[in-house]
């Protein structure tokens, strides 16, 4: 595997602060998501992302409205920073008329085009293919936009993920693929679901770079994703990049996730990606207390909005159940 | 026979009997093994019978049933575990091309028992992608068995059948009806056979064909229609390919009018099958015209609301049954 | 309106006079390119156009498919071409869940306004892996177009309405067609409506219902049974989903006698929703069964003898309209 | 890449006469099923392997009558290898009852369980499953068979190829995967369809190892196949062996080939696997003329008697295109 590409890059104290925000905003909607899960508010499936989040800030924060994600079930934090407000996303964890899916499915199950956000169906990889022809209109346009398209290690072993990586390799498509390697595909860990270490070295066999880096650390997320970002939007081609990170909770709300030790979950907390960029933000002096207490305040009221506007908002009317089937 | 099973409790027992009975009986799929699968079906049978044969797999529909076909032909029974039916559509091609066609293409000479199980249906918020019903689709394929059990005592007897029989068989398991229907179950070798109805409910003005979750409701109706003076055959098919032809014929002799419910969307359903051979073969039979309660023709939302528009329950087959009736 | 053209030659004028008038239209699939496609359908289109809007694929039919999506999600409008329908079942996932479901899933507020080309049919030899007639999987699914045209016109005229709509088509040629019909096309902008069948024959005695390469016995057939005095409507449904029920239904005012003919298999072939239609809407107009005349259940085997024992033709057709007839 | 294992063997003069045998045979019945194409005889798509013999002969030769081959459409000597008679295969082109699908299908779609020949669809990639499913009894079983399973470069690219490659990698699985890498995937050359040189890279994916080798060296393919054996055999999994070579002929027998240069193809005949083998034995005093002239009679004497044997042969019987469908 090749070394990281390391991309020189600088941060102003406001956007070292944006994620920071970004990071804790997404934390809290899932961690509210789980709670309001066990109230029996919301019933859709839940899979939080927790514990995952540097991923999903150190990805998105370089992107462009233009450019497209396209995400899965872990990341609804990348809605947000693509710029689906939190209570049009709650809403749509709710199934209500005020979600991107009107009610008609739940989480990730629906894009906004014009925001550059693909919602995805629940098959597997399924996503991949999607992301390729997004990426090739691009290419046609001679833009320099960019895909960017997750998908879990378990997800790698589907054909949808080989077959699009190879087509992506093949025409040198303008997308970063982010592998969210979580150690689990649901209760299967990795090492009983390839025979390989690192998914990054699946890359090679398409044609194009794979690496592996810390998906806990937001600013190494960050920089490998830029680096990748260059070499799509200055049309040199697909890059891999895989995140080793662990999620908190069960694969659902509803899986006690007994398949894992404490210790093992014990250790990977002790690695969360916020106390981690906290501490580097303090010793620099970007943040300080007021600067957390504020940001951590416009979090909960952010979230509360969104779960009270969510909650109050319409269910959609039961005629609804057979439109907008057909353009 | 005073014990009484669940529905998902009868289908373990029939793995795991079926599994002491004949060493080449073993079960695959994603999280199949020490995690008992994702609804437990297959809880226990990891530790009783061992990693080789509950074999835990990569995300890779196509593959598993692949495997579960090669495994096959060197005289095993394998059965494999869609994690939900609604994923069965990346297993397609395994399914109708190479399973469905091998024995005809080998002129006869070696047969393909594979039992593909698919927890399929609606009624439990699950979405576009957890709540499917695609039976429709492997009804239309030659080749191929296609199973719905609605009670604990099929469950078990057909999925014994399926094992032993020398066909690939589409198992449909409805999530619904998982842990909500209990009842007794057959003892040791004892089997439901493949292609018999089961009439679950005697009358003389009005047959209804109906299968899986939908006899529920069907036989709520029919209880209703009693108490209005007519009296409703329900006939559970259990086996949608080859469906009972017979027991629906005879039943049609005396009633002279059919009720057609399931789950699964209107067109191109089974009911539009059996209506049309009703309509073909016993034209002079029939004193009304035969009527359709299903799904509409889209897809299952997850707003509790507009799934349950969509679903056909107890009123709306009550009125389907009204109007035949009275015609 | 002097010109005359092949079925094959009609398709290939409706791809290039598409990609002609808009820029966003696009082919791809395997051999598509330089090569002009397994039956020549694009030949010409790679000079004309280029790599970058006739793109030649790897043997990759789900991600042709997601490609497809992916690129129409961005205002493209692909016309992705799989090599023999055959292989759609590869392709599976992609068209039935992914792209069916998208405007659903969106709220309404995307489309995929994709054209899925599948090379379909026996009576060529080709055995059970090139001669399948898979129209009835995708009639099965809600938010899909299905159209299957038997002339030349209707050719070209239906490929340019299923580019220009804004629903995922499956678009079936029928490959004994592509050089056995000839005929004039459209002209410029000229379409053939989706939706709307065509009445090939006029009569009163006899409503005959078919589509593709079944229409050319069932004329035959129709002209033999004028000879006897029985005047057959041929009516050439040309769009199967969804299928023309006002011109159905007021043929059948007229003639009160069904017969459908299709080279689909029986069971869940279209002819069963037909019928199902028919026996339940217009129960009171039916002077006789509703016949089928189609594939039996079984594989289109390769020897000739085989293969011709399984095809409808003018004799089958011909004794089934005489026993309506007779009714 | 890890360099190709020097397996030591040595083969006895009357072993090298066997395999000097198989290749003329091989060769022989390819040619003469081009030429029965040309006069209209058989009708099935003839895919000729020639050029690439020393493939099939350097994997068939060291394997036992209970080990399983999954060959692809350019394979059929390997049927003849494992015990199918040049008689019955030559039938099964002709679709005659004495052919291996009494008729059904042609070419490879059948096998033979008891000679361990898998005969798969025509869905590039799918026989990669079946050949995982295949060795996993061998596995569960703790015998020393072995699978080999057969695939294009260009079916390399399919979805089913990954998913079975990663099965094979995780259950280190008695499998080893040849893939003739003859350049073109019918039109489209490997550079258009992967953006890799060598597929043996793969391997390392799935985390076993590949090697790319000379596949117009009987010898040298033999060799690597030995050592792959050897692993497979010995409980350390799958290896993926590619082998270099050309098609001379068209993807089909139809098919002109103009998608590439004389030039080319008289650089690949210049590597005729067979005159350079024969060099070899009569180098080595192994054949000589006498010798060679035998065997060539041999072979003539074979595929005289197979096609005359094939032409008499009689049809099947039109009622037998639905029998066979169901055990
Ligand atoms: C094709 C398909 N098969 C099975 C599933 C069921 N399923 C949902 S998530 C999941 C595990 C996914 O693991 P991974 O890709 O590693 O993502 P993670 O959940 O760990 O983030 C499974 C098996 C599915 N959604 N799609
Ligand atoms: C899934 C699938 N897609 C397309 C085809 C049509 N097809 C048959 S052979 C072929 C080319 C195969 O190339 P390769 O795998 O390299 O094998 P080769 O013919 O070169 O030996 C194609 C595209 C097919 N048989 N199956
Ligand atoms: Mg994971
Ligand atoms: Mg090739």
């Amino acid at each position: 595997m090749p070394p990281i590409k390391r991309t020189k890059f600088k941060l102003a104290p406001e956007q070292l602060l944006e994620m920071f925000y970004w990071l804790k905003l997404i934390r809290a909607f899932d961690e509210r998501l789980s709670i309001l899960v066990k109230q029996g508010k919301v019933r859709s499936g839940v899979y939080t992302g927790i514990g995952q989040e540097a991923i999903i800030v150190g990805t998105c924060y370089g992107l462009r409205r233009e450019d497209f994600i396209c995400p899965l079930h872990r990341d609804l934090g990348s809605f947000l920073m693509k710029g689906v407000e939190p209570r049009v996303m709650m809403s749509q964890m709710f199934g209500k008329v005020t979600g991107l899916s009107k009610g008609r499915d739940s989480a990730l199950h629906s894009g906004v085009d014009e925001l550059g956000i693909f919602g995805n169906t629940s098959m597997l990889g399924s996503n991949l293919p999607v992301a390729a022809g997004l990426a090739l209109t691009f290419k046609m346009e001679k833009t320099d936009n960019v895909v960017i398209a997750y998908f879990g290690e378990g997800a790698s072993n589907t054909g949808d993920f080989h077959e699009a990586l190879n087509f992506a390799g093949v025409q040198q498509l303008p997308v970063v693929f982010i592998c969210e390697n979580n150690q689990y595909a649901y209760s299967v860990p990795s090492e009983k679901s390839m025979a390989i270490d690192d998914v990054a070295d699946r890359a090679h066999g398409y044609g194009f770079d794979g690496v592996a880096i810390n998906g806990n650390d937001v600013l190494a997320v960050y920089q490998a994703t830029l680096g990748a970002l260059a070499r799509a939007r200055g049309g040199d081609g697909p890059t891999l990049v895989e995140c080793k990170t662990y999620r908190w909770h069960g694969h659902s709300e509803h899986d006690k996730a007994f398949y894992r030790t404490d210790e093992e979950l014990a250790m990977w907390k002790s690695r969360d990606p916020i106390p981690t960029f906290t501490t580097y933000l303090r010793t620099r002096h970007v943040l300080d207390d007021a600067k957390q207490q504020e940001i951590e305040g416009k979090v909960k009221t952010t979230i509360d909005e969104a779960v009270d506007f969510a909650m109050n908002a319409a269910d959609p009317a039961p005629e609804d159940a057979v439109t907008d089937l057909y353009a | 026979m005073g014990k009484e099973l669940s529905y998902l409790e009868a289908i373990r027992e029939a793995l795991a009997e079926e599994m002491r009975r004949d060493p080449k009986v073993f079960v695959l799929g994603e999280d199949v093994g020490a995690y008992g699968g994702a609804f437990g079906v297959t809880q226990g049978l990891y530790d009783e019978f061992g990693e080789m044969r509950v074999v835990d797999t990569p995300i890779s529909e196509s593959a598993i049933v692949g495997i579960s076909i090669g495994a096959s032909l060197r005289g095993y029974r394998p059965v494999a575990e869609m994690q939900f039916a609604d994923f069965i559509s990346c297993g397609f091609d395994q399914i109708v091309n190479q399973a469905a066609t091998l024995r005809y293409r080998y002129g006869g000479r070696s047969a393909v028992p594979i039992v593909v199980r698919a927890p399929s249906g609606g009624n439990v918020g699950g979405g576009l992608y957890h709540s499917q019903n695609p039976e429709g689709w492997f009804i239309h394929r030659a080749g191929l068995r296609v199973v719905a059990p609605s009670t604990a005592y099929d469950a078990k007897g057909l999925l014994k059948a399926a094992i032993r029989d020398d066909n690939p068989v589409v198992y449909f398991e409805h999530k619904y009806l998982y842990r909500r229907v209990k009842g007794p179950v057959p003892d040791g070798d004892e089997i439901v056979p493949i292609g018999v109805a089961a009439t679950r409910r005697e009358g003389s003005d009005i047959t209804l064909l109906t299968y899986g979750a939908m006899a529920l409701p069907s036989l709520d109706a029919a209880d209703r229609l009693a108490k209005e003076g007519v009296e409703v055959e329900v006939i559970d098919l259990r086996t949608l390919l080859p469906y009972d032809r017979d027991t629906i014929f005879r039943s049609l002799e005396k009633t002279s009018r059919i009720v057609i419910v399931h789950e699964d969307v209107k067109t191109l359903g089974l009911g539009a099958e059996l209506a049309a051979v009703i309509a073909e073969e016993r034209f002079d039979r029939l004193d009304a015209p035969v009527v359709r309660v299903t799904y509409p023709d889209t897809h299952c939302p997850f707003s509790h609301v507009l799934e349950a528009a969509n679903l056909p329950n107890a009123d709306t087959i009550a009125d389907a049954l009204r109007r035949v009736a009275a015609y």
